[in-house]
């Protein structure tokens, strides 16, 4: 067992151990622990942006390659420094109003296409299917998404003799579906904690496996 | 103190013992790992079986499209398939499109230098990271060189040797998308439907559900999905470093994979205990 | 072999050239070059000539059947001719075809059947907010999850403890928020009439101060002002773990007996639930984020699953806007249902219809 | 004058661009094409802009927190590891070995990856203690959920068919469920959309 005498694996291995203590009770290294995150997390977000989106997409163009058109992206972007001082900052509506605008208006026929009429087409019976076990399939996936759509439908209410039966179906694969996720779940929480013992026991303890 | 009572107290334990009983279960198999023998589930089969049969000097895509965040469940999944390729003497090309994923593929591809003697440029080329996304998928599409002018190290892609018969997706056998995130999507919306260039997706544990519609659509030739594919996949390879008498074996994946499966299997025990315990003491009232 | 192939030249007729969409940037140009030299081919080169007396060759796949050439302008016109050569000299060549000019579209035919379902949820998003707004009756059928809620409500005046309503960790633009605070509102004024107290931690600074407000109005209507004390609606803490700790904490020192969680929660919610069900409290919870909807459904008495809590929500305020949406999301879920049972059952006859979309 | 800036304003351009691009996507001619490349190149502009948003409301809010006594130790590092982030990503570059980078590798990851894996604890202790099999909805849940975690354990390969079980179930029943749910969601979306674009929905700007 040789403990690592690297500056690095130390310090993470500290910020894990930090967090860790929250398991006891929310304590003060919890919350610096924490508030670092919080701030590195911003600073991080600050120098990517500028790198990857504000430098390719509005400081080339404009500075560089003189198109003068982008003034007004970028003048309406600053708009978004109004949000500093109460009394102006109304103003971000007008950039935000340009976001939404594009935003709302991409995504309504693009979701109507990939959402909605995408997820029914390839729920809709098609036979013939090569064989039994397919055409099952086929009838489960038919009836479950049919269900489901039955048990969000709040037009008719559930006690009704057929519709009673369809939600229960519905609510029913609904919980087979959580149930599915749950486990799925389950297996990516402990992959996290086990990343995070086997950093500590391996590189920074340096206890090999036997 | 019968039985039912004995029950429902130990339903009702601090919950401090029940974190003690976590950790000391997962460091246990970390420290002393039982190497449960694999077993190759159907998506893992398949994504293996397509590049253990691909002929010599094909190319496969190897976009490492995650960050360190994911990396316990996928980065073995990166290096298990950058060693297999070149067992089987296929050339793979790493590339990414999120900055953080340069780091670690490069950090897998210094592995198979040292594990395989691999050469750079020759059995494998890195191209790094590259903005646009979707952009950069399409790009590849018309002609890799000009998406990648110079490879990650810097060198002119069209002087490099491995890349000579090389100008896009036709002559690539495989794409596979690494990543925590729904970019594999991106591959299969842009890469397959677009260009037709076959897809496999290697995704965290968590993610692996909501990629069932594109397999179902036949847009992916498998799926590679959180830590078991990670340790099947890595166990697979050490068979074939075996057979072809290499020593160094990397067991991350599988050790953790085991420290993992024993962890899950104490969540099944807790619910049973507990609600043995709620069922007993709601009888009781 | 090669004499054969030079009196074919002979018998060679234009490529056919047309637009393949309304992008007005590429030509199709179909290669119907003989079968019998097919495989002789090595190269094949495409000429093109534009109307502004530009000629580009194009080095093409020889076994193509046709090829598309794009990035043109639709100001121009285009000609185009084959030339085939086996390693190295010329065996085929086509005359010039007609000049064509990429045809502009200002609509995508192939798209009208999705432009229909757009307009048609358009218009019936339209028609059903301007009914609620005539407040019409919408008929919106009970939920059962309300039942539950009130009958947590009953629990916490039973047993003289505390009732807990959190409002989710995500900012007041987000419909689960909108939700919770409505529900907030009727369990507040249930609660009242029998003056049980109800806790308010807040995790966002203005869904805090709207959350106040709620509570104070919701008090003065059931006309008892005097029942609102400041310091049960309060904003707690904005760091999501922080804050599951604080709420955990007030749960078990309050001994709340009835515990709500409504709104958009992240992966801390597990740490409420558990919590709260350790305390023996009732809890329902109602939530659209799909990722945490398995933790509480096991960990609560009833859980309001993803639309669900609109509904509620809408079923207790009667706000138009909410109202109106989910009716007109009902009948476009109605016609949706409708139309895969009738495109499944037709295909089970051998007729596959598709309406261009499905 | 003021309803007409704060209000008037943002729903007419919301409405104006909402409409161009909603039909764009109908309209294959190269204007529509270059009217959407732009709309695009925009977008990514502004939106790159709009962080400035995020650092603001931190600055902000943690500065007020500085006047607070029990608070102010925790803001003043989120604060200064904030300006040290920023200028060392600045000045020191981000290049995948730069210390910007080995500040995301050993300080970032750590934190948020622990923070996360607190989960499984949580998990366990919940699992014990609050997952109670009331109800035919949650007997169901659990149950999956059981086959699920034995099933994705290594230990699950040894029954036999388990791994062909698991993949059955996320492949139908699970997709079924997620695909009403998607409809669901895509209805929602598209509302809202609609709503937004047609100034029904107003509280973005104010109510």
């Amino acid at each position: 067992m040789h403990i690592s005498t690297n500056l690095w694996i130390w310090i993470q291995a500290l910020l894990t151990l930090a967090i860790f203590t929250f398991l006891y009770k929310d304590n003060p290294l919890f919350r610096m622990a924490e508030h670092l995150f919080v701030g590195l997390a911003t600073g991080y977000g600050l120098v990517v942006v500028y790198k990857n989106a504000f430098y390719p997409n509005v400081w080339v163009p404009l500075f560089q390659e003189k198109q003068f058109i982008f003034i007004i992206p970028f003048v309406l972007g600053l708009l978004y420094l109004t949000s500093a001082f109460p009394k102006i900052s109304y103003m971000i509506r007008w950039p935000m109003a340009v976001l939404l605008g594009i935003g709302s208006g991409l995504s309504i026929p693009l979701t109507i296409q990939t959402y909605i009429i995408e997820q029914s087409k390839s729920s809709i019976l098609r036979p013939p299917y090569p064989d039994l076990i397919s055409w099952i399939n086929a009838l489960i996936l038919f009836v479950g998404v049919v269900s489901v759509l039955v048990y969000f439908y709040f037009s008719i209410p559930h006690d009704r003799p057929g519709v009673k039966q369809i939600s229960k179906v519905g609510l029913f694969l609904l919980m087979l579906g959580f149930g599915a996720s749950f486990g799925y779940t389950v297996m990516a929480r402990f992959s996290l904690l086990v990343g995070r013992l086997d950093f500590l026991l391996n590189k920074w303890l340096g206890i090999r496996p036997f | 103190m019968s039985v039912r009572d004995f029950f429902i107290k130990l339903s009702k334990i601090d919950r401090k013992y029940i974190y003690l009983v976590i950790l000391i279960g997962l460091i246990i198999p970390l420290i002393f790992p039982p190497r449960f023998p694999q077993k190759m589930s159907p998506q893992v089969k398949r994504v293996f079986e397509y590049i253990d049969t691909l002929p010599k000097g094909s190319y496969v895509i190897l976009s490492a499209d995650y960050d360190p965040s994911v990396a316990p469940e996928v980065h073995p999944m990166y290096k298990a398939v950058v060693k297999h390729c070149i067992l089987r003497g296929v050339i793979p090309i790493g590339m990414t499109l999120g900055v953080q994923g340069a780091g670690l593929a490069l950090d897998a591809f210094t592995e198979a230098e040292r594990v395989l003697e691999a050469r750079r440029d020759t059995d494998y080329v890195f191209l790094g990271y590259q903005a646009g996304g979707a952009v950069v998928i399409l790009g590849l599409g018309e002609d890799i060189k000009s998406v990648y002018k110079t490879d990650y190290f810097g060198t002119k892609t069209t002087d490099i040797y491995a890349l000579k018969p090389v100008k896009n997706y036709r002559d690539i056998a495989l794409v596979i998308s690494f990543s925590g995130s729904a970019l594999p999507a991106t591959w299969a919306v842009y890469a397959y439907t677009k260009y037709g260039v076959k897809v496999a997706a290697a995704v965290t544990g968590v993610s692996a559900g909501d990629f069932y519609p594109y397999i179902q659509a036949g847009q992916f030739i498998g799926m590679l999905a959180g830590m078991k594919a990670a340790a099947e996949y890595e166990d697979a390879v050490n068979r074939i470093l075996k057979e072809k008498g290499i020593g160094k074996f990397s067991t991350s994946a599988i050790r953790m994979m085991d420290a993992n499966s024993i962890g899950q299997l104490l969540i099944i025990l807790f619910i049973i205990i507990g609600n043995i315990g709620y069922f007993l003491s709601r009888r009781r009232k | 072999m090669l004499l054969k192939t030079i009196l074919f030249m002979l018998f060679l007729s234009p490529p056919r050239v047309f637009s393949p969409d309304g992008t007005g940037k590429k030509l199709t140009i179909v290669l119907d070059i003989p079968d019998a030299i097919r495989p002789q081919i090595t190269t094949l080169n495409l000429v093109r000539e534009c109307s502004d007396g530009k000629v580009d060759t194009l080095d093409i796949l020889p076994f193509l059947k046709a090829y598309t050439d794009n990035s043109l302008s639709y100001k121009k016109d285009y000609r185009y001719k084959i030339l085939a050569y086996s390693n190295g000299n010329l065996i085929f060549e086509s005359e010039w075809s007609e000049y064509i000019r990429p045809t502009a579209k200002w609509f995508d035919k192939d798209k009208l059947p999705l432009f229909i379902a757009m307009m048609l949820f358009t218009i019936i998003m339209i028609y059903y907010i301007a009914q609620a707004r005539a407040n019409k009756p919408l008929y919106l059928r009970p939920i059962a999850g309300l039942e539950a809620v009130n009958e947590a409500i009953g629990r916490a005046t039973e047993m003289g403890r505390p009732i807990i309503y959190i409002n989710g960790l995500t900012g007041i633009s987000d419909i689960a928020t909108i939700a919770a605070l409505n529900i907030l509102s009727h369990v507040t004024k249930r609660a009242g009439q029998f003056e049980t107290r109800i806790v308010v931690p807040c995790y966002d600074p203005v869904v805090y101060t709207i959350a106040r407000e709620i509570v104070k109005e919701a008090y003065t209507t059931i006309g008892r002002p005097d029942l609102f004390n400041p310091d049960d609606v309060y904003f707690a803490t904005d760091s999501q773990f922080g804050y599951a700790a604080h709420v955990a904490a007030r749960m078990v020192r309050e001994q709340s007996a009835t515990n709500f969680f409504m709104g958009y929660y992240f992966a801390e919610s597990l740490i409420l639930s558990e919590t709260g069900a350790s305390t023996g409290a009732i809890q329902v919870a109602g939530t659209d984020s799909v990722a945490q909807l398995p933790f509480f459904v096991v960990t609560c008495d009833y859980t309001l699953i993803g639309e669900e809590l609109y509904a509620a929500s809408a079923y207790l305020s009667r706000e138009p806007l909410l109202t109106g949406t989910i009716k007109a999301q009902d009948l476009a879920k109605l016609l949706l249902v409708v139309v895969m049972v009738l495109l499944s059952i037709s295909s089970l006859f051998k007729v596959n219809i598709t309406l261009g979309l499905f | 004058m003021r309803p007409l800036l704060e209000k008037k304003i943002p729903l007419a351009l919301v409405f104006i661009i909402g409409i161009i691009m909603t039909l764009q996507y109908f309209v294959p001619h190269p204007i529509s094409q270059t009217i959407y490349d732009n709309s695009l190149m925009w977008n990514r502009a502004i939106a790159s802009m709009a962080y400035i948003m995020a650092v603001v409301s931190f600055l902000r809010f943690h500065s007020r927190r500085l006047k607070d006594k029990n608070y102010a130790p925790y803001s003043l590092v989120a604060i200064l590891s904030f300006a040290a982030m920023a200028l060392i990503g600045f000045i020191g570059g981000t290049g995948s070995d730069s210390l910007f980078q080995k500040m995301y590798n050993n300080m970032m990851v750590p934190l948020q990856a622990t923070t996360f894996s607190l989960l499984a604890f949580y998990m366990s202790s919940a699992a014990y203690r609050a997952f109670r099999i009331r109800g035919v909805e949650a007997t169901v849940l659990m149950i999956t959920a059981f086959i699920i975690i034995f099933g994705t354990t290594t230990i699950g390969n040894y029954v036999p068919k388990m791994n062909e079980i698991v993949e059955w179930i996320m492949a139908v029943p699970n997709l079924a469920s997620k695909r009403g749910i998607m409809i669901g969601v895509g209805l929602g979306v598209v509302a809202t959309s609609i709503k937004i674009i047609l100034g029904i929905e107003r509280n973005w700007v104010g109510g």
